[in-house]
């Protein structure tokens, strides 16, 4: 029997299982106060899903605030957060659109399947906004290389990015793997996609216009995703039916494609007024956030849905996470211009209802009403907590257990062999068995990609017009200190952005944490957005949308506070675009910035050591700006012709970076008064190394004094195969790049 | 030697996208009739030995393991007759 | 000159190829697969991508695509036709060509600055190129493996039908070491790498994927 | 309603990566006395009506056009009893 509206007002003692649902007394109590009676169980299965931490934010929201009231004055940003993504002014009438999106658990339970998934919905959430989604990134993190639940789940997440990102012709560009004990069990797969549209084509996903149509189209309705709301159809109304859905979301990368072209060649056509893709919460979250940023009320026959199994309850119809499907608001005069063009793509398209001016939401079922609810109850106005915060007990004691203790190398030979390890390192070690599974080729516009420090993309071709996009993100520094943390992945992310000549714009963040009932944890949390903020804030590149991902964690234990932050920037011509691999001999290679003795948190005091403690190196935003000026300087003024940022590892591993990406040699020299494995793998900020042309150096090097910003010559390029680190040693480039290349491969080969 | 066929195929309720496919290839090649279309693996492995008990429990356990996801999918194991 | 690109759906490469034909010198004229119609073009190119998912079998679906009856016609009367990557794939399975395409030996997708070979160029779409050139351009697939069996592999190498191989290492397991194979006549051409994101310096790893397009206009011309 | 099936394998002397490396996989594990592995497709199609001569004579002919590549593929159909 279907419990409708009518029935939930005669039956207010009907008992109803939220608690399964994963809401709090409180919480249900207060759906009673909205609604004035109980809840039917559509309205349940509706409220619980879009007030849980995924969908409302309850625990985040408070401190996610600080993004908007820090955030700097820009000219360039269009949409702020609070749409599907914020959108970017980079001239030329154009726009660009980016989000970074966590598929964490999903991709534990099935990697494959989970990190697909996770790229197809960024990629809706992008085109939704009505731009052309040209490039995704995937930030990763994995438990350690050697565990058996890496070997299951590393594969199947790449292949799982790639299945999906490869098939829908997005080039992948950029982004991060990252091995650490913590994320055993708690992998974090974040995607990130970018999209491109002119300034007159951006929508946003609002119902407006009373009698214009509701209509849903893509991928029929399946049972997939909805595992918790199953137990609404199990559990009190009726029990014939499966008790188990799948929670497992399957994706078709082909349907997504169709949709991506039917999408922008509906909104080309100027036939759809919004649309709305479904992700989590599928109808329930797509009708109500719609309705609640329209201006009136909405109404949906909810049988007119088209569906893969037939036995779906309308709660689970509403819960249902299928993929692949959007929902357009369609004016009456357009509708059959619409649905010319879902056919002509083969897409399936239902009209299910329409705007209406009631305020209402309003779903029926075969003429009888299950849910009748403000919208905004729904999407908007859930429950906010203010959950306490405490520094742990345990910071004090990490931060005074710093690396200076630790035994370092000093001989020549020592500094060798410790290079040679760190190089191959899980972390510092070569990407590309993954990155090669990636197409970075398709659409053909894309100017850098792995290995470079940022990925850059042409978007206009007639002038050249680009954007650059990094992520990075340092868990460990972010333990010792999540506000320096946060401002540590910010840096480094805008700092490999500005390293490809490119200028910060604006940032997107996926904060990944443990649970926030821990107030330690929450304490993270609260420390690295007000750290995010503040360098945002410093910086001038305002925050424009993100993800947060909570109850990170196994047992007790969270996973490291994980701040991803993506920072895009533009290239008025992507032809002036810095590399970072060397390749003349005879050009000289310059370090940026001021080396310290900075190994708190460092890769080093975790390769070698399995140290973590200290601090983590200091962060100086205003250095920060003045590297990022001299590099998109430079790179305008043709001066450089390579850069390499310095981050994890320091000076050593970026050197052989760029000596590897051509196979060239270089000849460096350690300077007055530094000591040599400080030098080599200090993991102070704001540095990068420079290649500069003899007949540039003095322009160059008077560009750096009259900033007064540190600028030292330390090497030249030459072809002898050999890395020579003057007075120290010297390792020939077939042996940096065996130890560099091998440890994936032989790891997953095997 | 005697030859153990595993079938799987994805539990009824996961979306078959090559399935659905194949599906709409039949209808636009003109094939009349097919109401749906689900694919699947098929491993036919052969043994060195005879199909005894053992082997066929050993191929069980393999198939639960490493042929078949069991989160998404089923599978099923026999003894291919007279090979 | 007038070069057609067909897009199936779930084809991704097909603005790619016509950028390659208008920066050869060419006019880019796009086909649509539901359409019968090769709308008087000189030369079509099959484009790579993922046509109908790849689901089935790489090919296998587009293959009874509407615009593949005219284009098989056509190209069996001569018509320059070149099939990249899923492009190949399709040609594979129409019959326009020998073999078949299967998973790579390590079953991974591979995308890399791939090493080749060219061996014949007499065909079509290789005229510009020098025999035994070597040429890098972009390889990315998941089911690149090329194989058939060894009397049509014999008959292909007797015949001088292998049109590019794999230089250095084999990437995907195909047999002896084939990336790109013709029919008898020269004018059908498949091959997995993809010449057409060699094309612009800033853009891709050479610009040795631009002979392609420039060998098929060239015959064009003298013709 | 009845269900045909198709079950596709490559040919004997095309190489099966897939199925290789399921058999390197067996060695790995620890299952003894594996031969060979091949993996193939399995293909389930439901019709709406009774498995008729015809019909079944429908599905080859969709087999040999569209389910398998003859040129590196057999395959076989049958008619699954009980369903
Ligand atoms: N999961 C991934 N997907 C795509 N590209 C990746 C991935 N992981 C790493 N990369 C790329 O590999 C290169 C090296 O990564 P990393 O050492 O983390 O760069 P950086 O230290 O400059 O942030 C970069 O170009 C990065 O974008
Ligand atoms: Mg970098």
């Amino acid at each position: 029997m279907i419990d409708t509206v009518e029935l939930a007002a005669k039956t207010p003692d009907q008992s109803q299982p939220w608690d399964e649902l994963g809401l709090k007394a409180d919480e249900y109590q207060r759906i009673r106060d909205i609604l004035g009676r109980r809840p039917t169980n559509a309205e349940l299965a509706m409220y619980s899903v879009m007030w849980s931490e995924h969908c409302s934010y309850k625990s985040s929201k408070v401190h996610l605030r600080q993004f908007g009231d820090k955030a700097p004055q820009s000219d360039a940003l269009l949409v702020g957060m609070g749409q599907n993504a914020g959108v970017v002014d980079i001239g030329h009438g154009y726009a660009v659109t980016f989000k970074i999106e966590s598929h964490n658990h999903p991709s534990y339970v099935e990697p494959y399947q989970g990190a697909a998934t996770g790229v197809g919905g960024i990629v809706r959430d992008i085109l939704a906004m009505g731009a052309r989604p040209v490039a995704v990134m995937d930030s990763l993190r994995f438990g350690p290389l050697d565990a058996d639940d890496t070997h299951r789940v590393l594969p199947g997440v790449v292949a799982g990015v790639g299945g999906y990102g490869n098939c829908l012709g997005l080039p992948n560009i950029g982004g991060e793997v990252v091995f650490d004990p913590s994320y055993a069990a708690n992998p974090l797969v974040n995607a990130l996609c970018v999209g491109v549209m002119k300034h007159d084509d951006i929508h946003l996903a609002n119902a407006t216009g009373v009698g214009n149509k509701v209509v849903l189209f893509g991928a029929r309705t399946g049972g997939d995703g909805i595992g918790g709301a199953s137990i609404l159809a199990s559990e009190s109304f009726d029990d014939t039916k499966p008790s188990k859905r799948p929670a497992v979301q399957v994706g078709d990368p082909f349907m997504e494609k169709v949709l991506i072209e039917c999408c922008l060649e509906l909104f080309g056509a100027q036939v759809v007024e919004a649309i709305q893709d479904l992700g989590a919460a599928g109808i329930s979250c797509a009708t109500s956030e719609l309705a609640s940023n329209g201006d009136g009320g909405m109404y949906v026959q909810l049988e007119k849905v088209l569906l893969r199994d037939p036995s779906l309850t309308p709660g689970e119809i509403m819960m249902s996470e299928s993929q692949e499907r959007m929902m357009g608001i369609v004016t009456p005069e357009n509708l059959d211009a619409f649905l010319a063009i879902t056919a002509r793509w083969d897409v399936e398209t239902a009209v299910i209802g329409e705007v209406t001016g009631t305020g209402r939401l309003i779903i029926d079922w075969h003429g009888e009403t299950i849910v009748d609810v403000d919208p905004r109850t729904v999407a908007h106005d859930g429950p906010v907590y203010e959950r306490p915060f405490a520094r742990p007990p345990w910071q004090d004691e990490l931060q005074a257990a710093g690396p200076e203790g630790l035994a370092r190398p000093s001989s020549g030979d020592e500094l060798r062999g410790t290079l040679l390890r760190l190089l191959a390192s899980p972390n510092l070690a070569s990407k590309a068995w993954i990155t090669d599974q990636y197409d970075r080729y398709v659409l053909g516009n894309t100017v850098l990609a792995q290995p470079e420090d940022a990925g850059v993309l042409r978007i206009d071709e007639s002038t050249g017009l680009g954007v650059a996009i990094a992520t990075d993100g340092n868990g460990r520094y972010a333990k010792l200190d999540p506000y320096t943390g946060a401002q540590l992945a910010l840096a480094e992310a805008y700092r490999n952005v500005a390293t490809t000549g490119a200028r910060p714009l604006a940032v997107t963040d996926g904060l990944n944490f443990g649970s926030p009932e821990d107030p330690a944890v929450m304490w993270q949390f609260a420390e690295a957005i007000r750290g995010l903020a503040d360098g945002c804030q410093a910086l001038g590149t305002p925050v424009t949308g993100g993800n947060v991902s909570l109850y990170n964690q196994t047992g007790d234990t969270a996973i490291l506070p994980t701040a991803i932050v993506g920072v895009l920037g533009v290239l008025d011509d992507v032809a002036r675009r810095t590399p970072q691999g060397f390749r003349e001999s005879g050009q000289v290679v310059y370090l940026l910035g001021e080396t310290r003795d900075e190994f708190g948190g460092s890769e080093w005091a975790w390769a070698e050591h399995g140290h973590l403690g200290g601090r983590p190196p200091s962060v100086d935003l205003a250095a920060e700006r003045e590297l990022a000026e001299i590099l998109v300087n430079a790179s305008r003024d043709g001066l450089i012709d390579a850069a390499h940022d310095l981050s994890d590892g320091g000076l050593a591993i970026a050197l052989v970076e760029s000596v590897l990406r051509y196979g060239v040699g270089a000849r460096v020299w350690v300077p007055d008064g530094l000591d040599p494995f400080v030098f080599l793998f200090s993991e102070s900020q704001a540095r990068a190394i420079v290649v500069v042309p003899r007949s540039e150096e003095v322009r160059f090097t008077d560009m750096c004094s009259a900033r007064r910003f540190p600028h030292q010559r330390i090497g030249m390029v030459d072809d002898g195969g050999v890395l020579d680190v003057q007075g120290q040693f010297v390792v020939p480039v077939d042996e940096l790049r065996a130890a560099h290349e091998s440890t994936l491969s032989s790891t997953f080969e095997a | 030697m005697a030859r153990v066929v595993v079938d799987v195929m994805l539990k009824p309720e996961i979306l078959d996208p090559q399935g659905k496919a194949v599906q709409g290839a039949f209808g636009r090649l003109g094939f009349e009739g097919v109401a749906s279309v689900r694919q699947g693996k098929r491993f036919e492995i052969e043994l060195d030995g005879e199909a005894t008990p053992e082997a066929v429990a050993e191929i069980e356990r393999a198939a639960a393991t490493l042929l078949a996801n069991p989160v998404i999918e089923d599978f099923t194991v026999h003894v291919e007759a007279g090979v | 000159m007038r070069i057609g690109v067909v897009t199936f759906p779930g084809s991704l490469d097909d603005r790619d190829a016509a950028r390659a034909v208008r920066v050869a010198g060419g006019e880019a004229v796009s086909l649509w697969h539901g359409d019968a119609d090769l709308h008087g073009v000189d030369a079509v190119v099959l484009p790579g991508g993922f046509s109908y998912g790849d689901y089935l079998r790489c090919g296998a679906i587009a293959r009874f695509a509407p615009v593949m009856e005219p284009l098989v016609d056509a190209a069996r009367g001569g018509l320059p036709v070149l099939g990249i990557c899923n492009g190949f794939q399709v040609l594979c399975e129409s019959h326009l060509l020998p073999g078949a395409l299967i998973r790579n030996d390590h079953r991974k997708f591979v995308c890399r600055d791939q090493p080749l070979r060219v061996e014949n160029t007499a065909t079509a779409w290789t005229s510009g190129y020098a025999a035994g050139q070597q040429i890098v351009i972009p390889l990315k697939n998941g089911e690149g493996g090329y194989v058939a069996d060894d009397r049509t592999l014999d008959e292909l190498e007797a015949e001088g039908r292998v049109v590019v191989r794999y230089a250095g290492d084999n990437p995907n397991g195909s047999y002896r070491d084939i990336a790109g194979v013709t029919n008898a006549r020269g004018n059908v051409v498949g091959l997995m790498p993809h010449p057409e994101h060699a094309v612009e310096s800033l853009t891709g790893p050479t610009t040795d994927g631009l002979g392609f397009f420039t060998s098929v206009l060239e015959g064009l011309v003298r013709s």
